[in-house]
């Protein structure tokens, strides 16, 4: 294909990423407006305790936010500020809430990738592996364990793991130790419950997304001709099928990005204590700090779209098939 | 050849307008007349269940032949079979259970932290005489054969509670869900255009949010009571389930027999109530099972840090007590987090085995 | 003089290829491009072509199951072009139309009975007693038991899942069928069973058939009058024997010396076709067979010959016999 | 005298699914002379191509099994060979080609690699080297451009170029035994009559064996040496095609040719075989053939025929012929 089909066609993507990224804004922004509480009053709920006039202060607040501006001002207003990397102020901590993001984005980006790497690169083996011996005893046992794997609730999962090899045995600590350098060895050790946690989950997804697509391409024709080729097995299954396969993994553990890997980053922050982004955020909802709790959805909506923005292009790069125009 | 006719003498349509014409009679006298004729709850199963003995069981029991033809090739799963099983054995819990068991709110500080029948652990209890803790062995008894829980609540009560609680979510939400994606996605992929163009956008967009973070959200903005957190997973849920089918439909409509029937002079109506979406159901009913573990899991997920509604004993509440006594009863964490994975296991063994019996691709 | 039930005239279908996420308009594949023929009741004509000539664009087109890009289609003298919802729906009781894929021309979710039932409950044909019956006697009309009324379509072969796609569209009683290569999935027996029924059909209710197939035995065997396709146009329109005896356009000569005849004393000459069928998004200038042709003149990229009656029921559309 | 490279001896392959046992090859014997073409006909599900996939163990496997037999090429029995020597066999003495071109190919690899595989893995060719002969090779199968094709993905290519190119493929190491499971069936007909000639020319050129496998009779006619007519997974009769096409003596046989339309004069009626074909699984004791059998006899459903010799090389499994 010429280059500037590549170009124009990366082009409109991006086009059409900044208009859900649009989208996505503009529905947080309704979200907010017609909530049954204005963020006035959760900012007085959170406040209350400090301020003797109730009115004075929404009246403040109201001020402040442009709250008593008309609404497509406050939507321009909105919009402007988030583009401008003005997220608020964060109540609880006190902080422009960019600079909160800017401390702790990095516990929840850790997590995140050792466990997609620790979820992708088992569960891609396991899955090949069990798609090539499908109906014996390992592929069997490969279901079952996927099977299992999906069903199981990663929260109690944490906790259940706390509870044998922190409380029981004692081999880790109950807290993640927030005094640990990131990406540190001694970090490794306490990220290994937290990882198995969030991984297993993905793990049993990808082993069976694995399975499934491989099986899709065993059977095709073109590996009977590679085998009537006389090529051995192995460059079968690893060029012929896999390069095939791959295709539809990586939609997929791209996919999960948005539906496992958020919500349960969130959860195992919750458990084990890691400062991340999904830690900041619980707190932020306990203490009504409603400027963060927004922030953290979009910049997990804004992941997840750069993320699929990714998967496009890898996949246009990766099937010849697809045409850029 | 179906007799037309049937137990509802063919016009199962005008009947089921009807019901749901009474329905909305009562709903609207509830609203503005009178105060509270049912409960939300009791709505939603009035509209929901006619709806499915209509289009979902009836078709079932008119369709014998191939009804019995899918249940054959869905036995031939050993672990659907048994997740089936699973599920009946939990519905029957829901609705039985209640009478059976103690009041799950009945707080009990005498028995608090009783162990399951068959377990035993070490309580420590502050003396007041003495003014030291005594530890003491404690025994699980036959009169909370799961234990307790540090407020002396019954375990077993509260799981059955929690066994209610779940279903309902996991049903209801996974209803409405399925109901807007089943709309959205039929009407995309048959209208085409600027239609098909603003609702996909539109679905692109809600896709964008994850899932969870969404939920968390909008239950911190609007509050948690169990009824409004079905409806919000039940509204946030259809995208998938729309894009789906919506590509089945589409990939249908190239069908020769779609064609042959438009050659018949069928009217669109026709079309696509007879030919698209009992063909697309196939689709939905494993869409359906397999997303009722997911909307359970959320729901679970929200009351274990703290987001559900707090006036129901739900799992994830319990769970969310346990976590906090770890080191002294552990039954409290364990247990709700078995009922949570064999539920989920059971309904996506079930899932996975229809999925199978419905592809005509597999042999099986 | 024959009476016309069907008239096609410079009917054209184009198909829009769209790019990009507003869908911009490009180009379009020009899939029918300016046909005219008519079929005489209670007649076969064949539409015989390669694959993507367009011979099916031009089947669900004329029926109106898909909209024209223009041209008139004249149903007993009437433009059906015109016509609005209610008009088409009285000609669907008229004109019907048979399918290739006997598997995907079935309902899966359907039992037979309720798939030929269908027409007749669409058009409130008899009672509601009424039906199974006529339903029974379609069935054994086709060669199928009236039992087979229950089965679904997976629980059929596939001769008689074709069987059951004829009586669907007998069931209406029409006067002209499109049959989309209705035997081209069988297998040669079975295919003989349906060749024999479809014409025996013809006998017992005089049905025009438009009989498309892209085996010349096959539409040998049923048409009367046979047209030949190529690139979205017909080059050759001619009775049966005269088209395969004396064939006049070089493509119509070229196809022909291609079939392969199941006798290993004929060894005839065949006619080498260099290069490939171009794209329909861009066909060529001129005569559309021109890149290919073996008696290319200059004229022949220039001009696009135009269909005409060189003898008495032979059509050809090329310069040579200008 | 004897020179024949590939004996089939009682060959069984059996599909064992949930339904039951099918018996797609239910003991077959044959042999392969060199230089010859011999041809494999039959029906759907009559077990042609199981048996095309077993001489090099390519059926897949579950539900696939080779329950029985020997399969002799050069003092060697490839279904008792280890899979390290079968596999420098495969695309190096005994090549095979696949119906569909379009999915037989990889669809991310470039042609130019798919052909060049065996070229490297068999040749141990280099890079360049591989490259020169596989351009050769594309040239010598007909594909115009090949040096710039080469770098072409398989969807850029029309469906008889993709067929050219899997020939190519097979033909890189210059195999002594080429096995082509219906490599015309998914191509029109001009396009086929092309291919055709390709196979033509190496059964002449290069003194290859051919094991052709087709249901289209008109195929086999153009390009058989000898024919084996296959019915319900095992040998309905065998000899050389005029044998088979003058004096067929299977009443199976004589049903397959009786119910072909002909190009060159129209039948009335064709006369078709009557019933359906039968489910491989569980057998009848006798002839398989028996329920649509014109001239059965009460000995045909109680014991299944051997193969009775007609005259010479011509033989027929039917008590007629006892």
């Amino acid at each position: 294909m010429k280059r500037g089909g590549l170009q124009n066609y990366i082009i409109r993507r991006l086009l059409y990423a900044f208009l859900i990224a649009f989208g996505v804004v503009t529905i947080t922004f309704i979200l907010l407006r017609i909530g049954p509480s204005s963020p006035a009053d959760k900012y007085l709920a959170n406040m209350s305790a400090r301020t003797q006039d109730p009115a004075k202060v929404i009246a403040a607040v109201e001020a402040r936010y442009g709250l008593d501006k008309p609404i497509y001002e406050q939507y321009f207003n909105y919009l402007v500020n988030l583009a401008r990397g003005d997220w608020g102020w964060s109540f609880s901590t006190s902080l422009p809430v960019i600079e909160l993001i800017k401390r702790h984005w990095i516990y929840s980006f850790q997590l995140i990738l050792l466990s997609m790497l620790f979820a992708s690169s088992l569960g891609l083996l396991i899955g090949i592996y069990s798609a090539v011996k499908q109906y014996t005893k390992v592929d069997y046992i490969a279901t079952l364990f996927s099977f299992t794997g999906i069903s199981i609730p990663n929260f109690w999962l944490g906790i259940m793991l706390i509870m044998v090899f922190s409380v029981w045995l004692g081999w880790f600590k109950t807290y993640y130790d927030t005094g640990l350098p990131v990406f540190s060895l001694a970090n490794l050790k306490a990220l290994i419950l937290p990882v198995i946690t969030l991984g297993t989950g993905m793990m049993a997804g990808h082993t069976r997304y694995a399975r499934s697509a491989t099986l899709d391409n065993l059977r095709k024709d073109f590996v009977k001709t590679a085998r009537a080729k006389g090529l051995p097995e192995y460059i079968v299954i690893g060029k012929h099928v896999l390069r095939n396969a791959i295709l539809p993994i990586i939609t997929i553990i791209m996919f999960d990005m948005a539906g496992v890997v958020f919500g349960g980053a969130y959860l195992t922050e919750i458990i084990f204590g890691i400062p991340g982004l999904g830690q900041i955020s619980f707190n932020a909802i306990f203490a009504n700090d409603y400027p963060v709790v927004i922030t953290i959805t979009l910049i997990g909506a804004m992941v997840v779209l750069l993320t699929n923005l990714a998967t496009d292009i890898v996949y246009t790069w990766l099937d010849p098939r697809i045409r850029y125009d | 050849m179906r007799r037309t006719g049937g137990i509802f003498g063919g016009r199962r349509n005008l009947i089921f307008s009807g019901l749901m014409l009474v329905l909305l009679f009562i709903f609207l006298l509830d609203l503005f007349v009178v105060d509270r004729i049912f409960e939300p709850f009791t709505y939603f199963y009035l509209f929901f269940a006619p709806l499915i003995i209509f289009y979902g069981v009836y078709p079932l029991y008119a369709n014998r032949r191939l009804t019995r033809y899918y249940w054959d090739r869905t036995k031939r799963h050993r672990l659907a079979v048994i997740g089936l099983g699973f599920i009946i054995f939990l519905v029957a819990v829901a609705i039985l259970g209640p009478f059976l068991t103690q009041d799950p709110t009945q707080v009990d500080f005498k028995n608090k932290n009783l162990p399951p029948v068959g377990f035993s652990s070490e309580q420590s209890i502050f003396d007041r005489n003495t003014g030291q803790l005594i530890t003491t062995e404690t025994q699980g008894t036959w009169r909370h054969p799961f234990g307790t829980d540090d407020k002396g609540r019954d375990l077993l009560a509260m799981l059955v509670s929690g066994t209610r609680i779940s279903l309902q979510i996991g049903l209801m939400a996974t209803l409405i869900a399925i109901f807007i994606g089943l709309i959205i996605g039929v009407v995309s992929a048959y209208l085409g255009g600027w239609v098909d163009n603003a609702l996909m956008r539109f679905t692109d967009i809600m896709m964008t949010f994850p899932f969870f973070l969404l939920l968390v959200l909008i239950v911190f903005l609007y509050g948690s009571s169990l009824w409004f957190i079905i409806l919000v997973i039940g509204l946030t849920g259809w995208t998938g389930t729309a894009r789906l089918v919506r590509s089945e439909t589409l990939s249908l409509r190239t069908r020769d027999f779609i064609m042959a029937s438009k050659s018949l002079g069928a009217s669109d109506r026709r079309i696509v109530f007879r030919h698209l979406i009992p063909n697309v159901m196939s689709l939905v009913i494993v869409i359906a099972t397999l997303s009722i573990p997911g909307v359970i899991l959320a729901e679970a997920a929200l009351s274990f840090i703290g987001l559900g509604d707090p006036t129901v004993t739900s799992w994830g509440l319990v769970l969310h007590a346990g976590q906090r006594s770890l080191d002294t009863a552990w039954w409290i964490a364990v247990e709700p987090g078995i009922m949570l994975f064999l539920t989920v296991l059971a309904f996506n063994f079930l899932g996975d085995g229809i999925r199978d019996a419905f592809d005509p691709r597999s042999q099986i | 003089m024959v009476r016309k039930l069907l008239e096609v005239r410079n009917l054209k279908k184009y198909y829009p290829v769209t790019a990009g996420l507003l869908a911009r308009h490009v180009a379009d594949v020009k899939a029918v491009d300016g046909v005219s023929f008519f079929i005489a009741e209670g007649e076969t004509l064949g539409l015989v072509g390669e694959s993507g000539c367009g011979k099916s664009s031009l089947g669900r087109t004329l029926l109106r199951l898909e909209e024209p890009t223009s041209g008139q289609v004249f149903y007993r003298g009437a433009d059906i072009t015109s016509w609005n919802k209610k008009q088409l729906k009285a000609l669907r009781r008229e004109a019907q139309m048979i399918f290739q894929d006997p598997q995907s021309s079935l309902d899966p979710r359907m039992t037979i009975g309720d798939s030929i039932g269908e027409a007749l409950l669409i058009h409130g044909v008899g009672t509601e007693k009424e039906r199974p019956e006529r339903v029974a006697e379609l069935l054994k009309r086709v060669g199928l038991e009236p039992a087979h009324a229950t089965r679904y379509p997976h629980e059929l072969s596939g001769g008689q899942k074709q069987r059951t796609g004829i009586a669907r569209a007998l069931a209406v009683n029409p006067k002209l069928i499109v049959a989309d290569e209705p035997v081209s999935a069988l297998d040669v027996s079975v295919q003989a069973q349906i060749l024999n029924l479809v014409t025996d059909l013809q006998r017992e209710f005089s049905i025009a058939y438009l009989f498309i197939a892209h085996d010349l035995a096959v539409i040998g065997q049923v048409s009367s009058r046979i047209a030949v396709m190529y690139l979205g146009q017909i080059v050759e329109l001619a009775s049966r024997d005269d088209l395969f005896h004396r064939p006049l356009h070089p493509y119509t000569q070229a196809l022909l010396s291609a079939v392969l005849v199941p006798d290993p004393h004929q060894k005839r000459k065949r006619i080498p076709l260099p290069g490939e069928v171009p794209s329909p998004i861009d066909p060529p200038p001129g005569c559309r067979f021109h890149t290919r042709c073996p008696k290319v003149m200059k004229v022949c990229s220039r001009e696009m010959p135009e269909l005409k009656q060189i003898e008495e029921n032979h059509l050809v559309a090329c310069h040579l016999y200008d | 005298m004897n020179n024949t490279i590939l004996q089939v001896s009682e060959l069984k392959t059996y599909f064992f699914t949930r339904i039951g046992v099918v018996k797609a090859v239910d003991g077959v014997s044959f042999g392969l002379r060199k230089g010859e073409c011999l041809c494999l006909v039959g029906e759907s599900g009559c077990g042609k191509t199981a048996t095309a996939l077993s001489i090099l163990r390519l059926v897949d496997s579950p539900p696939g099994r080779i329950v029985g037999g020997e399969i002799q090429y050069h003092a060697e029995d490839l279904l008792r060979s280890p899979v390290s020597r079968l596999r420098r066999i495969r695309g190096n003495r005994i090549a095979m080609i696949f119906q569909d071109p379009q999915s037989s190919l990889n669809p991310v690899f470039t042609v130019g690699d798919q052909i060049m595989e065996p070229i490297r893995l068999h040749m141990k060719l280099g890079r360049r080297q591989a490259r020169d002969r596989a351009l050769h090779l594309m040239e010598q199968v007909g594909i115009p451009q090949a040096k710039e094709r080469m770098k072409y993905y398989p969807h850029q290519f029309s469906g008889g170029m993709k067929q050219r190119v899997m020939i190519a493929a097979a033909l890189s190491c210059d195999p002594e035994i080429l096995i082509a499971d219906e490599p015309t069936t998914a191509l029109d007909t001009t396009i086929k009559a092309q291919i055709l000639d390709i196979f033509r020319d190496l059964k002449q050129k290069k003194d290859m064996s051919i094991l052709f496998i087709t249901h289209d009779l008109g195929t086999v006619a153009g390009i058989a040496d000898r024919i084996i007519v296959m019915y319900g997974g095992r040998i309905a009769e065998a000899g050389s095609v005029l044998d088979i096409f003058d004096q067929p003596k299977h009443p199976y046989t004589r049903g397959l040719l009786n119910c072909l339309p002909a190009i060159s004069e129209r039948r009335e009626k064709l006369s078709p075989i009557p019933g359906v074909i039968p489910s491989l699984i569980d057998p009848p004791e006798g002839c398989i053939f028996y329920p649509r059998c014109q001239q059965r006899m009460p000995v045909c459903q109680q014991k299944r025929p051997e193969e009775f010799v007609i005259s010479g090389k011509h033989i027929a499994a039917c008590y007629l012929y006892a």
